[in-house]
């Protein structure tokens, strides 16, 4: 598998992901810049975390209009795996690649720390995670409707849970509707999640939960 | 030159927290007369150019492509029309 | 030169600026004419104090500054680099937005990040994190004085985590404390460190005549127009309108520049030298270069990209607009640097020429505007030796004998909630301090342990360098007597690098105090850089840099002195490092060092006694480097599980510290009987709990190693005393003194701890 | 019922990042006319009760002690007068 890491200008986890990737999963990768519009046939399509364009306005509004981006479109209609993590997720939701919307924290507060996840859905089953997040604006909103379509089709992939894995308002950092922390497309191929895996997959780092993650989406979008 | 402010504000039913915290706020230094605050953003826009009918339509387009998200924002757009 | 002042307007106008009329005489020698305003302008700003430091050379003078790995010195650039081996090399400082943040919190503290972070990558270096320390008045209550306390931590700690989060550096370490002293002039010192190899190293040196002068980055308004000579005065009242425009980050910016910046460096041809536009800006950035390398430089403002219409030549030449840089490129190679600024959608402009004659030559609309000999402007301000003379002594704080177990039970939960002592997870949680994947022991242990990865793209696997960090000053300690307080500062930080494992490289420093003009403070400045400088070289470490704030006072008086200082330490061997917390049951706790002193200077003094009072605690420079080095020693052997410190609280509180981890807690009985009856020391529970003295840490170690740890210590001359023994978390934290035995419920200790800071700021009415 | 649309904008001089991205994504997005764009809070408000002239004297209190930091921002309020 060749990943192909997207770098906006103001993306400031793709040299994270581009180590974890390259070191720890051993695969292929390489950066795609913002103002072109050549994927380098690269198999799955990775948005980082970061500020793009500065998160002026709103987080990923303006990272959607990229060059590249045109392509990630294209490639996602062929049904092209793409992964979104932080930024990426919001850049992904702006783009109406996955549904709903990021907004401010409830608290009002950037929060970086340690959380809890469960997993659902065919890919993740209940798996119980520990991976960080950080974000100011990544309380996941979607309409009721959209909201009953998304747990219809099995599309939610993570919610905030405590240590013991209940599914509690307290544990929940950001306000997300229902604690939601990742979705997928309908197709299963188009990830994008708030918790940053890339941050643990090092046990010098405190855990190695996002390991599974990535492993599950690998076993994921290579099966559907 | 041609003047705009695009206000966009949260629709109603999405949490507004710091709507929440500024009625809180506003309360405890004396105004609790405020029952319900929103935050949102002014964008103040100047243009030049002739077209005004084209303008307008571009800005509508803009205003929900790029300027508000519709899943959970609304927009609205004061024009000032023509000065100097 | 046309439009010369004349020498009436000379000296009102420089009056006004600033400048005293021996200063303005001096100009008009330099000068050998009378001058333009706009170069009056340029004087004042370069010898104001920020600029100058007209009054604090002579004392800096006495910092050590040299050693093995000393690649740059202090002084020498924009921050000193330090060899860590393997071709490596680092590059770190410190400092001050005080005044900005006192008007503006989050823009003050956003830019005070933006400021430093230039100061890094100028140098040729990759900035890979941050850490800060911060002042503020009492931030409890419902007065107004509290709320508005309260609004400047939430402001500053938004603002730093704005600009350090946009631009990708994580936020590792930080220090803060709260005291009525730092009232209306709130502390925020920022820091950054960065690494690169030892070929990579850039100089903000223009050389080579004809070479062209290259300004790149943001546009130029009229932001904090001569804001060094406004960090250069007593805040007021009317500090407020003082500003022309408050300066405001874009960490956006930053980012590309530093990456545009960056990749350019990856030519080793294309620059001679760059500098970073901060205090003073474009005045500051052209005549240090020329001086520094030995030329002169000729610009033309109309070339300088500006976001304003109508800017006059004093506006631009000392407008502090932020995220510019000026380059000095090699002839030929213009174009290399104008596309890769290109390509980061970056402004780029040539605006000027490396010269011969030495002068910095400042034109507008072709004419001159200012003509000065750019060596004698760096390098002949004034200095000045200003008057000494100690304060009267101080009241001094009785032993507390008669507390009884209640008073000392509920002392060290009001400790632990105390703002000064509780966590400070409310602020460093808004910080991103996990990016770039090194943060090893992130913000809550003694010290941050990072790696650096020293690898090559090509590498088949990651190879990393591990570096600890930590930051110290007890302004508390430094108000009661300046030279011990500093050393206390220097010998606490390096003690907290030595609990990770660490040992330290270097120190940079930042000297936060009031109006030197009075002589009690320059009193207290001369002790404290003499403090410093002494535990310096005693524990073998340079001075590379550092920054001087001075006039940090309100209407209320000047601040507690507070020498900040921040040292880098190194760790060999990754399996060394070592975390605060003690990390499992049924391990045996130990104190390394003596538990006696008395309760001067302690936070028990000011929080439970009410008591501001010395004396300040004793040092024995001695005994805290054995310790150090018995501390390394025992982590090298793999013979202790956890290492903390006795700082803030005391004895008491740096026992419950370890038995707070966020994850994994433990409890602890702990038993101190046989400290209370020494044949020398005489000591009340009170102090035997909460004195501040230094020179001891809290270990944890399997009961296997307890003889070998009774051998080190004894060969280092440490007293070593077994005093407990860590507990399942749910059992009850205990404190045994002969037959009082004080007991607490560790969750709820614990919880107090943790959320004491969270919910005094929900006292907060704000957005 | 009363209620008002506070309009905090950065002061003329004062640097406005978010400005110039949406200036720069709307002119690459085909609006090149628009030669200036500053962003800015809307806030608004509902009040409850009767003296009109006291809520007013406070709201412009609080805008400046509050809802803008005069520092860096001017404040404006747009009355919506009384309603249902
Ligand atoms: N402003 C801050 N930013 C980031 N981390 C902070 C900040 N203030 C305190 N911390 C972290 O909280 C922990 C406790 O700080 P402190 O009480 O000053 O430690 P010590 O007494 O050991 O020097 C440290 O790990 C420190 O890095
Ligand atoms: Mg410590």
């Amino acid at each position: 598998m060749k990943w192909g890491i997207v770098r906006f200008p103001g993306s400031n986890c793709d040299q994270d992901l581009y180590h974890v990737i390259r070191y720890i999963l051993g695969q292929k990768a390489t950066y795609l810049w913002h103002k072109d519009t050549d994927l380098q046939n690269c198999d799955i399509i990775a948005l980082p975390g970061g500020f793009s364009y500065g998160d002026y306005l709103r987080c990923g509004a303006i990272a959607r209009f990229s060059p590249i981006m045109q392509e990630v479109l294209a490639h996602a209609s062929r049904g092209g795996p793409i992964i979104g993590i932080c930024n990426g997720f919001q850049v992904l939701c702006e783009s109406q690649l996955l549904p709903g919307a990021l907004i401010r924290n409830r608290t009002l507060h950037f929060v970086c720390q340690h959380v809890h996840l469960l997993g659902e859905g065919p890919a993740l089953k209940q798996t119980k995670l520990y991976v960080p997040i950080a974000h100011g604006e990544g309380c996941y909103y979607n309409s009721p409707d959209g909201l009953k379509k998304l747990e219809y089709e099995n599309q939610i992939l993570l919610r905030y849970c405590s240590p013991q894995g209940t599914i509690t308002e307290e544990d929940n950092p950001n306000g997300s509707l229902n604690n939601i922390a990742a979705i997928c497309s309908p197709n299963r191929r188009i990830w994008g999640m708030m918790p940053h895996p890339e941050r643990a997959c090092e046990a010098a780092l405190g855990s190695t939960d996002g390991l599974t993650l990535f492993r599950c989406f690998l076993q994921q979008i290579s099966t559907a | 030159m041609m003047k705009a402010k695009v206000l966009v504000t949260p629709k109603q039913g999405i949490l507004d927290p710091q709507g929440v915290a500024v009625q809180h706020a506003m309360s405890q230094l004396g105004m609790s007369c405020v029952t319900e605050a929103r935050v949102g953003k002014v964008i103040e826009l100047t243009f030049t150019g002739e077209n005004e009918q084209k303008t307008r339509e571009k800005l509508d387009q803009l205003c929900q492509e790029l300027l508000s998200n519709p899943v959970v924002e609304d927009y609205h757009i004061l024009w000032e029309g023509k000065t100097a | 030169m046309n439009n010369t002042l004349n020498t009436q307007d000379t000296f009102t106008t420089a009056a006004r600026l600033g400048l005293t009329e021996h200063e303005t005489q001096l100009v008009l020698q330099i000068l050998g004419r009378n001058p333009t305003f706009t170069e009056l302008g340029i004087f004042s700003v370069m010898w104001s104090e920020h600029c100058s430091y007209k009054c604090s050379k002579p004392l800096l003078k006495k910092f050590p500054t040299t050693g093995s790995s000393v690649i740059i010195k202090a002084g020498e650039e924009n921050a000193g680099i330090l060899d860590i081996g393997d071709g490596w090399a680092i590059c770190f400082k410190i400092e001050s937005h005080n005044h900005p943040s006192a008007i503006e919190p989050f823009q003050g503290a956003a830019t005070g990040v933006g400021g430093i972070i230039r100061d890094i990558f100028t140098m040729g270096a990759r900035p890979i994190l941050l850490a800060n320390s911060l002042r503020f008045g009492e931030i409890r209550g419902h007065n107004p004085q509290a709320l508005h306390n309260r609004r400047l931590l939430a402001g500053v700690v938004a603002g730093i985590a704005h600009y350090g989060n946009c631009i990708g550096l994580p936020t590792v370490a930080g220090e803060v404390s709260f005291d009525p002293a730092y009232e209306g002039n709130p502390l925020v010192n920022v820091f950054c460190l960065g690494i690169l190899r030892h070929q990579d190293i850039r100089l903000g040196r223009a050389s080579g005549p004809g070479n062209p002068v290259i300004y790149v980055g943001a546009k130029t308004g009229r932001d904090g127009v001569a804001g060094a000579s406004f960090a250069s005065r007593d805040l007021t009242e009317d500090s407020k309108k003082d500003r022309p425009a408050v300066q405001v980050g874009d960490p956006f910016t930053e980012k590309l520049l530093l990456e545009a910046c960056l990749e350019l460096f990856q030519d080793a041809e294309a620059v001679v030298g760059i500098q970073d536009m901060g205090a003073a800006g474009l005045t500051c950035s052209t005549c240090e270069t020329a001086a520094r390398g030995n030329s002169g430089i000729e610009i033309e403002l109309d070339l300088v990209p500006q976001r304003e219409t109508d800017l006059d030549s004093f506006s631009i030449m000392l407008s502090e607009s932020q995220e510019r840089m000026l380059i000095i490129a090699r002839k030929g190679h213009e174009d290399r640097v104008l596309n890769t600024f290109k390509k980061w959608d970056l402004d780029a402009a040539i605006i000027g020429t490396v010269t011969e004659d030495g002068l910095m030559r400042v034109n507008q609309h072709g004419t001159p505007v200012a003509e000065i000999p750019a060596r004698r402007l760096t390098n002949e301000a004034p200095i000045y030796r200003l008057l000494a003379q100690p304060p009267a002594s101080s009241t001094h704080i009785p032993p507390q004998p008669n507390l009884n177990n209640l008073e000392l039970t509920a002392a060290l939960g009001a400790l632990l909630s105390s703002p000064t002592i509780a966590s400070k997870r409310w602020i460093y949680r808004q910080f991103d301090h996990m990016v770039r994947l090194g943060t090893i022991l992130s913000p809550g242990h003694d010290a941050a342990v990072i790696r650096i990865p020293i690898h090559e793209d090509s590498a088949e696997s990651p190879a990393y360098k591990y570096i600890a960090l930590s930051l110290d000053c007890n302004g508390h300690h430094c108000a009661l007597d300046p030279y011990t307080g500093a050393q206390l500062a220097v010998y606490e930080c390096a003690r907290n690098l030595a609990c990770t494992g660490a040992r330290p490289i270097g120190l940079t420093d930042n000297l936060n105090f009031g109006n030197p003009h009075n002589p009690h403070v320059f009193w207290q400045l001369e002790q404290a850089t003499e403090g410093i400088a002494q535990a310096c070289i005693h524990l073998g470490i340079p001075v590379t840099g550092g920054n001087v704030s001075l006039y940090n006072q309100s209407p209320l008086g000047p601040i507690d002195p507070t020498p900040t200082v921040a040292i880098v330490g190194l760790i060999d061997d990754p399996s060394h490092i070592t975390p605060s917390y003690f990390p499992t049951p049924e391990l045996d706790i130990w104190l390394l060092g003596h538990p006696y002193g008395h309760l001067g200077g302690s936070q028990f003094a000011k929080e439970i006694l009410g008591k501001k009072s010395g004396p300040c605690p004793q040092l024995n420079p001695e005994q805290e480097l054995a310790l150090h080095h018995l501390l390394r020693q025992l982590i090298a052997q793999g013979h202790i599980a956890s290492a903390h410190d006795c700082s803030e609280g005391g004895l008491a509180v740096a026992i419950a510290e370890c038995c707070f981890h966020p994850l994994h807690p433990v409890s602890a009985h702990c038993d101190l009987t046989c400290f209370l009856n020494p044949p020398a020391q005489t000591c009340s529970f009170a102090e035997l709990l909460y004195n501040e003295f230094p020179t001891r840490v809290v270990i944890s170690a399997n009961q296997n190693n307890a003889q070998k740890i009774l051998e080190s210590a004894q060969a280092h001359h440490i007293p070593a005393t077994k005093i407990g023994r860590t507990t399942p978390h749910d059992s009850p934290l205990t404190l045994q003194l002969a037959n009082h035995k004080l007991t607490f419920d560790r969750a709820q200790l614990y919880s107090s701890w943790a959320t004491a800071l969270e919910s005094i700021m929900q006292l907060q009415p704000t957005t």
